[in-house]
């Protein structure tokens, strides 16, 4: 293997948004669970820069500059409905939260 | 180049290491500083990729703003009981992990029969350096053809700043903070009294203009302004 | 291995080393300064005037007793300073000191990298150092350090954007986010008239250096920002808990940022290498001394800010008068090229 | 263990509430060992993010018992301990307990000596105010302001140390005026002071009353309303500051300060900018004071009323004649003893209204020593301005107080 391959970023993309995936799935502190959704879209734009790179294109550079946009919005919502959620209920524990499950 | 490749491999190995170590760790702060290291380690990975700017953003941004964010949050919403563990039921384990692996393997088999190549676009490592470089190519792409989605990324990040203040501002049933006791006026148990209104006997006063908006009031006697607003506008009817 | 990567490495050991030997004397420098200010004499016992001071104090830090309080969490604990001295002089690597010259006949740059998102990397770095005082803050197991830690976290998000920004104007003229680039461009004379002015970003960016300098300022936690180690509120704030060498390396990163961002103001503001007569790596000393003298001065001289008079400072003034300096640079730079 | 405080709130408890409570706050405990309580004082603060819930004063770290020990010492020998209360202002409190003594056995020391004494109350009301101000600028954050200060503070001690061999805890003031010649240097030293102070003053007024940051610091930060002032009981610049005008100077004059021409400053919104600014004037008032007593102050005249029976002899007579000799040792050895009664003597301390409450049962140690502090007594107003203000404004808050634990212990 003297070159890298298109298959190496695109494991590691895989790789870490299972990753983040399966701690969304098991995690019960919401903020750990927000940490885990953070680094699904980091990997979501390695796969993108890796395909920008693979192909010569800027596409992916661009739309993974939009991803970082958009994650750093869902990062200052996010927070905020966290510190909401502690203020009213004095909980990190997602399992607590059940408000809209009924 | 094997260097290449070994550094991208070495990248690629922390950056899967501590993204587990994110999610296996007890303690909410040192998930935070595995993520940390995920995301430097993938900031490296797109200066490899030739993404010299995404990978400044993803420092500043990421690393920079969200995490601390993040630090901050975790330790503002309980100082006291921080390090405790919030793991999920078994069930949720062993079904997260199940669904894990299958979506990996899922993945890998995609990855490995891949078929789809698109045509090579103009943009390899001559194509940048000519255009002068990574960020003055994504600033002519960005500001060309993505005008409308950049200005739609602009109006969420506004938007999201809105809803953050609504979130974030105060409480409205908090309880009032103990409202300051204002107690009637007692003699001081000496020969002088003290004003109970002050402000329309201090028109007459003796004033020295300090700083600003300051004034100090210079009181040459012990008697001066000892008698109430209501009692001086007595006397001025009586008289 | 390359010649030219090897001279960098060279090169990069010897900023180091200048780098902490500077930060060494600056101590020494501001406790003169400062002395000098305040009527009195300052250190003098240790060798001739005191000059031995500063590794006096170094060994002294070195030797005393490493304490780790008995609830820290103990892995952050230990790894916090090192954070926060490990990123402190990293973001000297993009600063030009000068020209290339000619050693044993290589050909060997006055700088570490030149790389074409050098500012963007000095940002992410001064990004990265919080980290360290925040998780230094929070290992410490104490209330003081936790709040030192919190307040840290609050400034130094606040404060970066609008360092981001006030750059924004100088990228917008130069064109590029390299310094080498940024530098060069400033070394060119402006003729007004009969005016011979050098092409400084000072001149034709003044709003924006006066508000790189209060973020500065805020971004190196010294006073009047000095909130997270406020020592008479917060008793040192996040480094209450440190001591012995654990403490030095905070204290170190702290007066090496300071460096870093005095050179890092000075070229991108003042021209950094370029001088009336034979243009070298003194006048960028010279000017990044100005800059260190300012934060001696302001030290002495003003009190320090309350915590929610801090942001309203970034948020309400500085950042509407940073906007505004970008939009009218932006429209000053598109009338330059005719584009309006 | 369970610390009774003023208000009957057992600490322990809003620690407790406070660690149940789920609104994230955080119980700080600030003090005793801390910069910025100006010596051993313990304040818990109750927070919640930076803004102060609750707050309680903790005292008694420095407690000696000194009311306690006014009642084992004879009446001459207690007064180094008033030194020890206030010590920044040391002259101040021997001048008070004196004057309670004085007024005790009723005796009035000549002029000469009054007009010292007046000087040496307003230096050291000087001298404190100095110490305030540089100690609470340094709190703020104004790291030089305490160097200029204490500089200017080192020429008062200096004229405490031509004065009475001591600089700090001078033990000064003696019944009956004072035993031993004024030293020939000390009027000029005095005239000197006078006329160097004021331009230093000025130039600390141009370092923080026209800097931003300063103002922002002291403006609208720890508002007393003047009634809360005076069922506070406040006195001094805190009282003044809210716009009540009562000094002891002007309100019930002792010494000679009704024959002094001067005007007490009061303040208009009552924050810690009016106090800053009322004691700032307060010194511009003292270096007045200072200079008409230097002007009306007789050139000669006796130093002590030596002929009383209170009074120590002078030193010169004990060796010479067998009467002096006598009532010198009978004076050292018993003490003397004042007329069954009980007397309170209030002077305007540099912090406030300082009262000496003195019971004699015709021995020569006094039945009971009661000390009016105020700064004791104006510490009561923390926790009021404390509410709802930041946690920075804490420090601010304990400096315009104005307090030395030595006199708040006591």
């Amino acid at each position: 293997m003297n070159e890298l391959m298109p298959e190496q970023f695109m494991f590691l993309s895989a790789a870490l948004f299972i990753i983040g995936m399966v701690g969304v799935l098991t995690r019960r502190n919401v903020l750990v669970i927000f940490m885990c959704v953070e680094l699904m879209l980091a990997s979501v734009n390695i796969a993108f820069v890796g395909f920008a790179w693979e192909f010569s294109q800027m596409t992916g550079q661009i739309f993974a500059l939009f991803v970082i946009a958009i994650a750093a919005a869902e990062a200052v919502i996010g927070l905020g409905i966290i510190m909401a959620l502690t203020r009213q209920r004095d909980t990190v524990d997602i399992n607590e939260v059940r408000e809209l499950r009924q | 180049m094997a260097a290449e490749v070994l550094i991208f491999n070495l990248l690629s190995a922390v950056a899967i290491v501590s993204a587990v170590a994110m999610i296996t760790m007890r303690n909410p702060v040192h998930s935070a500083i595995a993520l940390v290291l995920t995301f430097v380690n993938v900031a490296a990975i797109f200066i490899m990729l030739r993404a010299e700017f995404l990978a400044a953003v993803q420092i500043i941004v990421y690393t920079g703003a969200v995490l601390v964010l993040i630090l901050f949050v975790l330790m503002l919403v309980n100082p006291d009981d921080l390090p405790e563990f919030h793991s999920g039921k078994p069930m949720q384990n062993v079904f997260g992990f199940g669904v894990g692996l299958i979506l990996l393997a899922e993945i890998s088999v995609a990855i490995l029969t891949r078929t789809v190549v698109a045509e090579p676009g103009p943009w390899n490592e001559e194509g940048v350096a000519a255009a002068g470089g990574n960020i003055q190519v994504i600033g002519q792409l960005l500001y060309s053809g993505y005008v409308l989605p950049i200005q739609a990324t602009a109006l969420v990040l506004l938007a999201a700043t809105i809803g953050a203040l609504f979130l974030g501002r105060p409480d409205e049933d908090q309880e009032p903070s103990p409202k300051r006791r204002t107690v009637a006026t007692i003699s001081l148990a000496h020969t002088r009294g003290a004003d109970d209104d002050l402000i329309p006997a201090l028109r007459a006063a003796n004033i020295k203009r300090e700083a600003g908006d300051r004034d100090l009031i210079m009181a040459r006697d012990a008697d001066e302004f000892t008698t109430s607003a209501e009692e001086e506008e007595k006397k001025g009817q009586s008289e | 291995m390359d010649a030219n990567l090897l001279s960098s490495y060279i090169f990069a050991v010897i900023v180091l080393n200048v780098l902490l030997g500077l930060m060494a004397y600056m101590t020494y420098i501001e406790r003169k300064v400062m002395a000098a200010m305040q009527d009195r004499i300052g250190p003098n016992r240790t060798g001739p005037v005191g000059l031995l001071q500063p590794i006096a104090d170094g060994l002294k830090l070195l030797v005393k007793e490493d304490i780790i309080p008995k609830h820290a969490d103990r892995r952050i604990f230990l790894l916090a300073p090192l954070l926060s001295f490990v990123l402190a002089p990293v973001a000297a690597a993009v600063i030009p000191f000068g020209d290339s010259i000619t050693v044993f006949g290589h050909e060997v740059n006055l700088y570490v990298a030149d790389i074409n998102v050098a500012v963007l990397y000095f940002l992410a770095i001064g990004s990265m150092g919080v980290f360290g005082i925040i998780l230094g803050g929070y290992a410490s197991a104490n209330r003081y350090s936790l709040l030192g830690g919190l307040r840290a976290a609050a400034q130094v998000i606040s404060y970066e954007i609008i360092l981001g920004l006030s750059l924004i104007g100088v990228i917008i003229l130069s064109g590029s986010l390299s310094l080498v680039e940024i530098v060069n461009q400033q070394s060119e004379t402006l003729t007004i008239g009969p005016l011979q002015l050098p092409n400084w970003f000072i001149l034709s960016q003044p709003l924006a250096f006066i508000i790189f300098l209060i973020a500065a300022v805020a971004e190196t936690n010294r006073a009047p920002f000095d909130l997270p180690e406020a020592e008479t509120e917060l008793i040192g704030g996040f480094h209450t808990e440190y001591s012995g060498f654990r403490f030095s390396f905070f204290f170190l990163a702290e007066y090496i940022s300071m460096i870093v961002i005095s050179l890092f103001a000075a070229t991108i503001f003042l021209g950094g290498t370029d001088g009336p007569i034979q243009d070298g790596v003194w006048w960028l000393a010279l000017k990044a001394c100005i800059f260190l003298f300012f934060y001696i001065w302001l030290r002495t001289t003003v009190p320090r800010f309350r915590y929610d008079q801090l942001m309203g400072l970034a948020w309400k003034v500085l950042l509407p008068l940073v906007l505004i300096n970008i939009l009218l640079t932006g429209f000053i730079r598109l009338w330059g090229l005719g584009m309006l | 263990m369970s610390l009774e405080i003023t208000q009957g709130t057992p600490v322990e408890i809003s620690e407790e509430r406070a660690l149940t409570d789920s609104r994230r706050q955080m119980v700080l405990n600030m003090g005793p060992q801390h910069p910025s309580t100006h010596g051993v004082m313990r304040v818990v603060l109750t927070l919640e993010g930076e803004t102060i819930v609750d707050c309680d004063p903790v005292l008694g770290y420095l407690h000696r018992g000194v009311e306690k020990l006014g009642e084992t010492h004879r009446y001459s020998q207690f007064v180094p301990w008033t030194d020890r209360t206030d010590y920044v202002a040391a002259p101040s409190n021997n001048l008070g307990y004196i004057l309670a003594v004085e007024k005790l056995c009723g005796i009035e020391a000549p002029e000469r000596a009054t007009y010292w004494r007046m000087i040496m109350g307003e230096l050291a009301r000087l001298a404190s105010h100095l110490v305030w101000l540089g100690t609470h600028a340094l709190d703020i954050g104004a790291l030089s302001m305490s160097l200029y200060c204490f500089r200017e503070r080192e020429l008062i001690l200096d004229i405490f140390e031509t004065f009475c061999g001591a600089r700090l805890t001078t033990n000064m003031m003696e019944m009956g005026g004072f035993s031993r010649p004024i030293p020939e240097q000390l009027p000029g030293m005095v005239r000197d002071f006078c006329n160097v102070f004021p331009k230093m003053q000025a130039e600390y007024e141009t370092l923080l009353s026209s800097n931003p940051i300063w103002l922002s610091r002291t403006r609208g930060v720890g508002v007393i309303e003047p009634e809360a002032a005076i069922s506070y009981s406040l006195t001094g610049a805190c009282l003044r500051g809210s716009g009540i005008n009562y000094d002891v100077r002007k309100a019930t004059p002792y010494l000679y300060y009704d024959r002094m021409e001067f005007e007490v400053p009061l303040g208009t919104r009552g924050d810690v900018y009016d106090r800053y600014l009322v004691r700032m004037e307060e010194m511009r008032q003292s270096i007045s004071i200072i200079e008409q007593c230097m002007e009306q102050m007789p050139t000669d005249g006796p130093l002590a009323l030596t002929e009383s029976p209170y009074v120590i002899p002078e030193h010169d007579n004990v060796m010479k004649t067998a009467e002096d000799m006598q009532r010198h040792f009978i004076w050292v050895i018993k003490g003397f003893s004042p007329p069954k009664g009980e007397v309170y003597q209030a002077i305007e301390h540099s912090k406030g209204e300082l009262g000496y409450y003195l019971v004699s049962d015709g021995t020569p140690i006094p039945y009971r020593v009661r000390l009016r502090t105020p700064d004791f007594v104006n510490l009561q107003s923390l926790p009021y301005m404390a509410q709802g203000a930041a946690l920075a404004d804490v420090v601010a808050l304990i400096g315009t107080i104005d307090i030395v634990l030595g006199s708040v212990d006591r």
